[in-house]
């Protein structure tokens, strides 16, 4: 085992996956010579030269669909996006090609594309830049989407992501980038559409998925000091979602408490939180809450904007109406 | 837009090409037919007039390693690269034999042993996914080319731009086609674009462009085989303005009130089936008695298809949740 | 009263609206001289001239940009989407930048421009141009979206989302165009923000929005015939939502459907059956169930489209379920 | 790329240049040393080195008419349009007395009243808009031009495809400025760029392109009023590579280490605000003491920017709620 940073856990795992495959490359801006705008490919262009690891223009609609393209002819594409948020110009690639490859042509084609970098809010940044919009993706049948909110799990997800012949979508966060864990030294990998019990507990099931995690976890510390046994849930895959993991747990429970730090209308937090609501509904002892980002967009000043986020403190609050604390 | 070279073609190329036009023609002349009757249903985009540019240029690639992408008026694409008819009409029927067992329709033939790679419905989209398999061509050092055709309307969308400088920095060997049939649905040429002859486009990439005769078979043969051998030799994209002309409306639902009878008779002049006829039978390659055999066998041809469409089974319910993941 | 079409009550919104105030101008693919594509700004041309009903290139991220930029500069932009497929193209600009200019100029900017045009599945038209893609942009604070399924309602909803203050995204259906109704011939607004019960009832609520509409009158129908008195309430307004309609109804019924066409994860359906579930959890007697539609690409061939939608069949069924009819 | 003409500038004229651009210049100190202190956050991008562009251009517009629009990097616009700096710095510090009241910072500077429309953070995106801006100037008959200012990076965006196109066709006032200094980010031009000279691109648009040299301000100056002057009379769109160079990091966070320090000095000599000054000296407009003291109430400005900033409170929680709808 090896303490080591998010980032350095992505980046093993790329590197590991280049070594294994050749048909995997690398291409983004500012991936090679730079480094990585977050470090994530520290090095790679050295290791495997300009011909694996690509800076591109910045033209996320292009590169992106030139991903699309190599990886229907055979390569296995990973791609960096900057941001999430200037993701949203490469949308119809994702959503209309990549996603729909293998159905239009009947099962001909595969398209095992891989698009990842951060998504949510970091800081100081405002609305262009702070948004957490998965939701977009994992509305689309056809795309992959997974969401690793620990070293462990970042490296064994990118890992299956890249050997998988369906396009994946990875979310990772900026500031969790730094984040250190335990990385096994023998190599591994974590199954696509498999959640985690990060922490055991039989009064309440908080689930959740990427860097909330660690409110979460953070909240199940203070509960415990009032007694509340809370167990935590963490999702990593949204699409596949192991819904069987969530359902056993709120069926040990009898509350539930979903936390997602995006908006709420039409998000990840509100369909599992709907999915629980229908699937455990004799089991519930109470109505299922929703712990997410104000319907805002991102303020820039800082206390603004960790206002707008969920909190440690709204995620007790939530659970102590679960649990009809008052 | 030079004429052809006065170059000697054997008659058996010759008869080929004509071959090619001619089943098109007649396919095209049967799926109208068959859309009438409401076999066939949705958008249907026919290829009547345009023969030229897609059995011209497929005649200039290898397609053991070359690779052919085009939008969703694919049926001339389709039949030209060597797809059985029976395949194609049964996939405008929706039928389990169909290329796409009945999930792509009219808009979405795929033949991946032929590398031909769709049949895209969004306006533009194949551009950079042609990008990327030339990319992965090179990558393979295949030594394949991409031959991506798209749209005199598809050229404003930012895709061809970001498409086309990132072929020319990277080196890929790709060939944009414009097929100019000078409408995008009911809208000319000149009233969205500002140029007229989008070859000059070319110059703000720094890559070759050139103007091309589409109406004539031999033109788009010779001016291909001349930018596929520069793509292949050099590793770097060029930008073709092929000149033609739709003979139906936009799809089949579409009157074509936007332009004169005298336009579409001025066009139907120089029809690249009537061009070549009429330069074999002076070459004496050709009997006004051969081609009507051959013409009536092409009708035939189209006729089987529709049977063999006709016959074939309906996919079964459940094949709604295949060709989704692998 | 007059008895119009959806298509026609959208052209009166528009001709009025561009009569009251000279500001309002509409832009988009084939809107002009080919009188829309789908007929829906059929005359405005002739009336209004070409400074106001302008014909784009197929650009969509440019001229819906553009349409932004004008909007801040004060004018109207009202731009037409020829569907919501091919608006993946423009969700940049609506979302990073239509959605984020009040916010991030703090309240000194203004972006009133309505974006609208079918969205939703039509027929025979596979996987790229059958998409029901409202999750995306109800996800988004900063958008409001409208969704009307009625002749009367499509006209007040679009006068009133050209005379919003913020940018409007407005759902129509390419099936539901021909649908007739009765408008009022004096001047009337349907204010965004307020669902409709569209039939009374005591046993269950319907929730719906656009055309599934249809369905669901049908489906209560049926539900009449087996003495289930089925309320159903007509979102219309997307967002913001009008949930004490909904739990109004729901407190009544005590049982709840919601029908979307759209897949199901992340979707308004699965946020509404979340809100109910959490707003009404004590009222309600059963789980709440959502129809929508498979969680697959849409299919070409026309049995597997139907197969894939919601049904009356299916919500009769749900109905069943919540009604524990067996 | 001509000198500056022998043309004569009366020097209360040439003054203001002066001021113009020390005064950025001292702000954009400032605003390093307050990011060094943790008073501002996130993404700050320095103007430092490319003052001629701002000043030069704003001097050669009416901002009673014209519109003004460029990205992130956009401090020195803003304070050359005229905002007080003040509120300039305020808005950095994320203060309510901001121009954006704290809600967009450092990339969001807007002043609606100086016709200053931000202020955009995501790559190319004010390209369309700044397009819909000249639209609206057009439509009104104001005699308005739009000036947009975007970087070498953005121009490979298909955003600015689309806008040149349109703006081509429809014959918009829109003066497209590239802010051409070297690098997007750690990557230099020639690595993501096909053409060295971007105004090559306009011949594809059939408009005019120039380059110009961006670190002299007259000349920038001069050349804007030639082109404002056109764009204005014949409505008409035009594109100008503007080459300069920027001192700092892209951001904040940037070490820079992609260039050498002697590319950098070799920069420094051309610097504009001494080329300016000596000229000013040579002609007998300024002399060393003036300089120093325009310099020190220049210091002096940015320091009082600084203590209004300091001293503003901090926006109210409850505004969350603010600037997302009217
Ligand atoms: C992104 C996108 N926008 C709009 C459409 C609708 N549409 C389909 S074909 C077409 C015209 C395209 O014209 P052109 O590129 O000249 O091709 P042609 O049909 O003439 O072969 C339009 C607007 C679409 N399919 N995709
Ligand atoms: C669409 C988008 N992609 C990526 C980014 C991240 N990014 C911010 S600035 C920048 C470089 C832009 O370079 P350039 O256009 O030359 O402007 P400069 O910073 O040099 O002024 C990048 C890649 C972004 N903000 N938006
Ligand atoms: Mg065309
Ligand atoms: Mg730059």
């Amino acid at each position: 085992m090896a303490d080591i940073a998010i980032r350095d856990a992505l980046r093993q795992a790329l590197e590991e996956e280049m070594n294994r495959d050749e048909r995997v490359f690398i291409m983004g801006e500012e991936v090679g010579e730079y480094n990585g705008a977050y470090k994530v490919t520290r090095g790679l262009l050295d290791t495997f030269g300009p011909g694996r690891v690509l800076d591109t223009p910045i033209a996320e609609l292009g590169f992106t669909g030139l991903g699309v393209g190599a990886a229907i002819a055979g390569l296995r594409p990973v791609v960096e996006w900057m941001t999430f948020n200037f993701a949203l110009l490469a949308l119809d690639q994702v959503i209309n090609n990549a996603a729909k490859m293998r159905h239009m042509s009947g099962g001909q084609l595969s398209c095992p594309i891989v698009c990842r970098g951060p998504n949510g809010p970091a800081e100081y940044l405002s609305s262009q830049h702070s948004q957490a919009l998965q939701s977009l993706l994992v509305h689309v049948p056809g795309l992959k989407v997974v969401a690793p909110a620990t070293p462990y799990d970042a490296k064994g997800l990118l890992k299956s992501a890249i050997r998988d012949d369906n396009p994946v979508v990875m979310l990772e966060s900026e500031m969790a980038y730094a984040w250190t864990g335990d990385v096994p030294e023998e190599e591994y990998l974590v199954p696509i559409g498999k959640a985690d019990v990060k922490r055991e507990g039989k009064d309440v099931t908080l689930i959740v998925h990427s860097k909330p995690l660690r409110l979460a976890l953070e909240a199940a510390e203070q509960l415990a000091a009032m007694d509340v046994d809370a167990e935590v849930v963490d999702l990593r895959s949204l699409r596949p979602l192991d819904e069987e993991t969530i359902y056993r747990s709120v069926r040990k429970t009898n509350r539930a408490v979903v936390i997602d730090e995006a908006w709420p209308m039409a998000s990840v937090g509100s369909h599992v939180a709907w999915l629980i609501s229908h699937n455990c509904f004799d089991e519930l002892d109470a109505q299922v809450e929703l712990v997410c980002s104000e319907d805002v967009p991102m303020p820039y000043n800082h206390t603004l904007e960790l206002a707008v986020q969920p909190s440690v403190e709204k995620i007790v609050r939530a659970v102590r109406k679960v649990c009809y604390i008052t | 837009m030079a004429g052809t070279k006065a170059k000697q073609y054997n008659k058996k190329f010759l008869l080929d090409l004509l071959t090619e036009m001619l089943k098109i023609r007649r396919f095209e002349e049967k799926a109208a037919q068959m859309y009438g009757l409401k076999k066939i249903g949705g958008f249907c985009h026919l290829y009547n007039g345009q023969e030229a540019v897609a059995v011209g240029s497929v005649a200039a690639v290898d397609l053991k390693r070359d690779h052919i992408l085009t939008s969703y008026r694919d049926h001339g694409h389709a039949l030209a690269v060597g797809m059985d008819p029976n395949v194609v009409m049964a996939e405008l029927f929706g039928k389990l034999t169909g290329c796409s067992r009945g999930k792509g329709g009219s808009m979405h033939l795929f033949d991946v042993e032929r590398n031909f790679l769709g049949g895209n419905g969004i306006v533009g989209a194949q551009i950079p996914i042609a990008t990327g398999v030339a990319f992965a061509s090179k990558y393979r050092g295949t030594g394949g080319v991409a031959l991506c055709f798209f749209g005199d309307g598809a050229i404003h969308q930012g895709a061809f731009h970001e498409s086309l400088n990132l072929a020319a920095v990277w080196g890929l060997p790709v060939i944009y086609l414009v097929e100019n049939n000078h409408f995008g649905m009911g809208t000319a040429v000149k009233r969205v674009s500002s140029v007229e002859d989008f070859s000059v486009k070319a110059a703000g990439y720094d890559i070759p462009g050139r103007a091309v005769n589409g109406m004539d078979v031999l033109s788009v043969y010779e001016e291909l085989s001349e930018a596929v051998e520069q793509a292949r030799t050099d590793s770097r994209p060029c930008l073709l303005d092929v000149k033609t002309y739709r003979y139906k409306g936009h799809s089949m639902s579409d009157p074509a009130k936007y332009r004169t009878k005298q336009e579409l008779e001025k066009y139907k002049e120089q029809d690249p089936i009537l061009l070549l006829k009429a330069r074999m039978l002076e070459d004496g390659h050709l009997t006004e008695q051969e081609f009507k055999q051959l013409d009536n066998e092409m009708k035939h041809v189209a006729q089987a298809a529709v049977e063999f469409a006709e016959q074939s089974a309906e996919p079964p319910l459940e094949s709604i949740y295949e060709d989704v993941y692998t």
